[in-house]
């Protein structure tokens, strides 16, 4: 009986890392030509909305937790020149990317927003030149960057320099040379 | 009943306490198989060095050497431990085997402290460099190979205490000796690459 | 070993101690019995039985890849698809099938082949079993969910590294190297203190058999190049793709190439850990099909040991096109080479045994001759390939694909088949058809030339390695078609095989124990087996000892069997527990979580420990013998 | 029969390839490196295919030699040949070692002189350098000079002068590729982080295909190039036309297709000199028009593939780079008119 509940538990794990890896490991090649206009919290300039407060629309990244997507957001991060100002998340002109906090909102809706619109004080509105189907590649990548997207589908490094952080540990000073 | 030409073993023993047996043989194996990772390791510690220019690369701190050599001691002194529970296994002694394999322990779980402090105050960590992921990576192998000999030592004594001493307990504890002093053995070599060696091959190539 | 001189005769009660061995060597009943199986047979069959499934899986996707390269553009599978299935074909073949084929041989023969009772750690080696099982499960589980690895089956940095290869894919590789390597190396530790310490009495170094002494140089191999694979994969790759070390990020200090140093490190020695108990079993049917002693015992075995030795000298040669110093690369052309001189004195010997022995042409030899065929082309082609200036030509290309298959399916499947046919009523009491059995070889043989042979002036025309599709232009279409053909007349050649041992294993002729007049000890045992092997062990007066007339023939008497001992110098037990299977399940479920960085993986790894205590936890207190 | 037919005809063809000359192929060698590469694969062919007769005629024999009857004998238990036939069988096994030994070394030193050749090859004479860097999945190419507004740009294609070494700095973007034509040179690696050197020369003029030979991930298929060896004067007319920037919209269709061009994704990737398009990720277009094929030697460069290209690259090259921009109806076809016209 001990050995059936072993082996219970092992196909059960079998199965549900299974299930995990669909979602995960899904190579969409051709993006669907899809247009979807995103009208986010952050997006408003004013609060007051005539006729009543809308719906806000259901949008769901489609590259969410999607580990080709996250690495093709990683790419073109840097193909379009986003390290110019982020550099590798840590930040520099622009802000850095990872944190919790967001100036305009950390939702995927949103990011799509601040990269298609642009933003006050230098964030340039890439809409109608980046395909949309990339910015949701990079809106997955930037959200990974801030630990918001699946440890199993994240890269832990790039072939670059490292971003390190400032200390380790500084608690003992040995000699340096 | 049958008539064959035959050879009588039955007055051979049952296990003897020593190299003649398999698990010596098998322990033996296992230990080139560590034995050669390690060695593959220093060869890559050494291959990294000569392809950078600064070694370690900048920003990364010599390390210490006062605690590790300390360890160091404290690790060869532990073989003492080692050695006598292997003697009083031989002689079928249960108190020797239980003050040898104490002793062991404790002066084990001392490197081992004294080890995870040394290794706190490196200012490098397995992300920083491809010398840190080396460094990171011998300390953590090594540590996890003694931790697990440490606790095979530690079921031992209980074991000892529960007044198990057959022979094949007398051959574990024998065996868990050999394995100590190779633990003990290769960390030589690894503790002056690791401590050592970049004061040595530390000036820029 | 202790020499023997005139041993009396002595009374045997053969059926008294036939019940007692029975008794303490039967196996648990039910599904008890399933998981706490120790002895030997029934894990080396195991071994082999799932190594042959494991084959034909590899061999469905190659048969998949030539149908994809059947005709040029060919639209049947993307190129996504098609670099796990040459990934996985790869790994499958190398990590899943030959390695574990044959540990499964030696696990099985070389007890027997020793005179003794069972390998000299049954537990490691039911845990053995069990971690390959599992990688091969978690691999495929990969596989069929879309996560099958697809960065070759050398999975070369950076390439495979985090950044060009997302997802779980290469982490699955890598992590299912450690499942293998983890069951490869638990089988040579035991068979190097099995063919060390377990031999019969009077079986002398000048005395084992050569299938033990090929098994005996490659755990060796084993046991010096796994490591390297660990560290290439394990530490290199793995902590590179998890947690974030550099070791080939080359901004941060780290360098691609030394990848491929550590990994060929073992890669090149793993050929000849495929291909050395080969090398035996061709030994163990040339000397039993010609009735004579091998020719050239001691050559044979040094060229076994200098073989083991040579093969880690030469991994460069992988590598002559990343641009290394010339004086390092002419070294390793020279030694390169020089490993066809041991191999070549292998040749030579079993041509000189057959020309002076009685041959008696039986499947196995027909496979022995398809061997020496194949194997002989594929090392001149490798001769070719040490070459550095033809290396690079050649390097990469079809030329290379069509040269370590007819090394590794020459020098190693064919051998393979051949040792179906010669052991097969030792495993299962019965003879295969043998006329079926020529048919089968026939089909293989010309399937295999009519696939891998075109191979070659396809490299030489151009046609790279790992393509999924080339244009019409290039002209390698005909040659490809042919390829494919023959793919399918191997298919057919396996399935003859299969239907011929399903068969026979049922409406076979029984065979006896010694159904070919064999010299060494495993034809004095019982077809198939009993769980003991041998009522009394025998004693080795000579190198065939089932070769000295019966009357002449010695037993050793005095081995207790009311416990499952066995004669080292002296006794050991060994009791069928479930803790190998418990230890491999939670080692198992700890691997594969650090691969995803599940959260449980650390209680898992913690568990594993428990599994170990049980395992060596002393049962009971041991008294003196009564 | 048909079968029958369709394989011997298939048979018929593998033969012939094996003796015609072709693009890519290692066996038709047009420089002094390959050639004597090619020189040293028929010296081992023949010997080592001797060598292969000799063992499986030896062993045929000795299977052969008393098989007749054989079956008809008593079993023996074992056979025991006589003192006598096992030592002249040992003088007969040594002798062969000692030969295969010989052989060998004849070998090594034929491959060894032939990469001592191989290495002094280049240097002697006056050449040019190009630099080429692997990406998934093309090929950069840059003519290096010491004025750099005389440095001269291209992909997925390298001119040559006839006659006058090349050498070649390799390098990679991404991860290892492999620089391979056949015809000229062995193939050498490029590794990101280091940098290759490779000399190629060719003897006449004339084109030949190139492959990257070391699996770099999905289109590793699709990684060809082509390299056209061309007579001094011509060669130095293409590098004056290369340094040119780009040819201005000559037409109203032209026009709109450089707007096209400007106002899409096209402008972060690609870089067209005088217009700008800056991007340094992917190919220089330039020249585009100029080149004898897309996408890295996947297709010819004619004005239908290039728009099939465009508007939907995943489908010749799945899992490539290339964006896939949704054009509106009507802009297509003038940013094909301007890019064919970027000679």
């Amino acid at each position: 009986m001990r050995k059936l509940a072993a082996a219970g538990i092992a196909v059960l794990a079998l199965i549900s890392w299974t299930l995990t890896s669909c979602q995960r490991e899904k190579r969409e090649l051709r993006a669907a030509p899809v247009r979807r206009a995103i009208y986010g919290d952050a997006a408003r300039q004013s609060e007051l909305q005539p006729g009543g407060p809308q719906t806000e629309p259901q949008v769901t990244n489609p590259d969410h937790a999607n580990a080709w997507s996250i690495s093709e957001g990683q790419r073109l991060f840097e193909w379009y020149n986003c390290v110019g100002c982020h550099s590798h998340g840590g930040g520099g002109i622009g802000p850095p990317l990872i944190k919790k906090h967001w100036i305009y909102g950390g939702q995927p809706a949103n990011l799509f927003d601040t990269i298609v619109k642009g933003r006050p004080n230098g964030m340039p509105a890439w809409g109608g030149r980046i395909p949309e189907y990339q910015v949701w590649q990079i809106v997955a990548y930037v959200r990974s960057l801030a630990g918001e997207q699946p440890f199993a589908a994240t890269p832990v490094r790039t072939d670059e320099l490292e971003q390190k952080p400032t200390t380790i540990h500084n608690k003992v000073q040995g000699e340096t040379r | 009943m049958i008539r064959r030409r035959t050879l009588d073993v039955s007055g051979l023993p049952d296990i003897d306490v020593s190299s003649q047996e398999p698990i010596w043989w098998g322990q033996i194996c296992l230990c080139c198989i560590e034995g050669a990772m390690f060695c593959i390791l220093i060869a890559c510690y050494f291959y990294f060095r000569l392809s950078l220019d600064m070694w370690p690369p900048p920003g990364t701190q010599l390390p210490h050497v006062a605690i590790p050599t300390v360890t160091l001691i404290l690790a060869i002194v532990s073989c003492l431990g080692s050695y006598r529970a292997s003697e009083g296994a031989k002689k079928n002694e249960r108190g020797a085997m239980l003050r040898g394999l104490l002793l062991n322990l404790a002066l084990g779980c001392a490197f081992l402290i004294l080890r995870g402090y040394a290794w706190y105050t490196l200012n490098f960590n397995w992300a920083s460099d491809v010398h840190g992921s080396t460094v990171w990576t011998i300390l953590g192998l090594h540590t996890m190979d003694a931790t697990a000999d440490l606790l095979f030592t530690a079921v031992l004594i209980v074991a000892l205490i529960f007044g198990r001493t057959g022979r094949s307990m007398r051959l574990a504890v024998h065996v868990d000796s050999v394995v100590w002093y190779f633990l003990v053995l290769i960390w030589i070599p690894l503790y002056i690459v690791i401590y050592w060696a970049p004061r040595f091959v530390g000036a820029p190539a | 070993m202790t020499p023997v001189t005139e041993p009396p005769l002595g009374e045997i009660d053969d059926e008294g101690e036939r019940r007692a061995l029975e008794r303490s060597w039967r196996r648990r009943p039910g599904i008890a019995g399933w998981f706490t199986v120790t002895t030997h047979q029934a894990l080396g069959k195991r071994y082999i039985v799932t190594a042959f499934v494991f084959l034909l899986i590899g061999g469905v996707e190659a048969l998949f890849m030539r149908l994809q390269l059947a005709r040029p553009d060919n639209p049947l599978i993307g190129p996504d698809k098609y670099n796990q299935l040459f990934t996985t074909h790869g790994t499958t073949m190398m990590f899943l099938f030959a390695v574990p084929m044959m540990e499964g041989m030696g696990v099985y023969l070389v007890p027997l082949m020793l005179g003794t009772r069972n390998v000299a750690f049954p537990r490691l080696n039911a845990f053995g079993y069990w971690m390959f099982l599992f990688g091969g499960i978690f691999l495929y589980a990969g596989f069929l969910t879309n996560t099958g690895p697809d960065a070759g089956w050398f999975a070369y940095t950076p390439l495979s590294g985090p950044q060009f290869s997302p997802g779980k894919r290469v982490d699955i590789w890598a992590q299912m190297i450690t499942f293998t390597e983890i069951s490869a190396l638990c089988v040579a530790t035991e068979l190097i203190a099995t063919i060390l310490k377990m031999r019969a009495p009077g079986m002398s170094l000048t005395r084992i058999p050569m299938f033990c002494w090929s098994m005996l140089v490659q755990s060796f191999m084993v046991v010096f190049a796994m490591p390297a694979v660990m560290v290439a994969s394990n530490i290199f790759l793995l902590l590179d793709r998890t947690v974030g070390t550099h070791f080939s990020n080359a901004a941060e200090g780290g360098d691609p190439l030394l990848y491929q140093h550590v990994f060929w490190f073992f890669g090149h020695p793993e050929v000849y850990i495929i291909f050395i108990p080969a090398l035996g079993m061709v030994s163990s049917i040339v000397e039993t099909h010609t009735r004579r002693a091998i020719f050239g015992y001691p050559a044979m075995v040094l060229s076994l040991v200098s073989t083991g030795f040579i093969g880690f000298g030469l991994w460069v040669h992988h590598m002559f096109a990343t641009g290394l110093p010339q004086i390092g690369e002419a070294y390793f052309t020279a030694a390169s080479m020089m490993i066809a001189v041991a191999s070549g004195v292998q040749i030579f010997c079993w041509i000189a045994t057959m020309w002076s022995g009685r041959v008696h042409m039986r499947t196995p030899m027909y496979f022995v001759l398809g061997f020496v065929f194949i194997f002989v082309l594929g090392g001149l082609t490798g001769v070719m390939l040490a070459a550095i200036p033809l290396d690079l030509q050649v390097h990469d290309t079809f030329f290379v694909v069509a040269h370590f298959h007819y090394v590794l399916i020459g020098g190693a499947l064919f051998p393979l088949f051949g040792a179906f046919y010669h052991w097969f009523p030792k495993f299962t009491g019965r003879m295969m058809n043998d006329a079926l059995g020529k048919i089968n070889f026939w089909i293989l043989f010309v399937g295999f030339n009519l696939t891998f042979f075109p191979m070659h002036i396809l490299g030489l025309k151009g046609m790279t390695r790992r393509i999924y599709t080339y244009p019409a232009e290039m002209g390698w279409g005909p040659a490809n078609a042919l390829a494919t053909v023959g793919a399918c007349i191997i298919l057919i050649g396996g399935i003859v095989f299969i239907a011929n041992a399903l068969a026979s294993r049922v409406h076979g002729e029984i065979a006896g124990p010694d159904p070919w007049d064999g010299g060494t000890l495993e034809w004095a045992a019982d077809s198939p087996p009993r769980n003991y092997n041998f009522v009394n062990l025998p004693v080795a007066t000579s190198r065939y000892p089932m070769w000295t007339p019966p009357e002449e023939r010695v037993v050793v008497t005095g081995v207790r069997h009311d416990r499952r001992e066995a004669l080292v110098t002296t006794l050991m037990d060994a009791e069928p527990p479930i803790w190998p299977f418990i230890t491999a399940l939670l080692l198992g479920l700890g691997l594969v979580g650090a691969t995803f960085r599940f959260s449980w993986y650390y209680p898992a790894f913690g568990a594993t420990g428990i599994g170990l205590i049980g395992w060596f936890w002393p049962r009971r207190p041991e008294g003196v013998r009564s | 029969m048909t079968r029958a037919r369709t394989l011997f005809i298939w048979a018929a063809a593998v033969a012939l390839n094996g003796c015609g000359g072709h693009q890519q192929s290692a066996l038709d060698s047009v420089g002094p490196q390959a050639g004597k590469i090619e020189s040293l694969w028929w010296f081992f062919l023949w010997l080592l295919t001797a060598i292969f007769l000799i063992v499986i005629f030896a062993t045929l024999w000795a299977l052969t030699r008393r098989h007749r009857g054989i079956e008809q004998e008593p079993l023996e238990r074992i056979h025991l040949p006589s003192g006598e036939t096992e030592h002249r069988l040992t003088r007969v096994v040594a002798g062969a070692s000692i030969l295969t030994v010989i052989i060998l070394f004849a070998l090594l030193i034929a491959s060894v002189t032939t990469g001592k050749a191989l290495s002094e090859l280049g240097p002697k004479k006056q050449g040019i350098t190009v630099e080429v860097t692997g990406n998934q999945w093309w090929w950069y190419v840059r003519y290096l000079n010491g004025d750099a507004s005389r440095i001269v740009v291209t992909a997925n294609e390298m001119h040559i002068p006839v006659g006058r070494p090349v050498m070649l700095r390799l390098n990679s973007n991404d991860v290892i590729h492999s620089f391979w034509t056949p015809n000229l040179h062995g193939k050498r690696d490029l590794i990101p982080g280091r940098v290759n050197t490779e000399w190629i020369e060719a003897d006449h003029p004339g084109r030949w295909r190139g492959q990257c030979a070391e699996f770099c991930g999905m289109q590793h298929a699709h990684m060809a190039m082509w390299v056209i060896a061309e007579p001094e004067d011509q060669f130095e007319r293409w590098m004056e036309a290369q340094r040119a920037p780009s040819k201005q919209p000559s037409s109203a269709s032209e026009l709109r297709g450089r707007d096209v061009f400007l106002n899409n994704a096209c402008v972060f990737c690609h870089h067209i000199a005088g217009t700008p398009a800056a991007g340094q990720v992917a190919p220089d277009l330039t020249h585009v028009g100029s080149r004898l094929t897309l996408a890295a030697g996947t297709l010819p460069n004619t004005k239908g593939n290039l728009g099939g290209w465009i508007a939907d690259p995943q489908n010749v090259k799945p899992g490539n780079h290339m964006a896939q921009i949704d054009l509106p109806p009507g802009d297509l076809e003038p940013l094909l008119d301007y890019l064919e016209s970027l000679k």
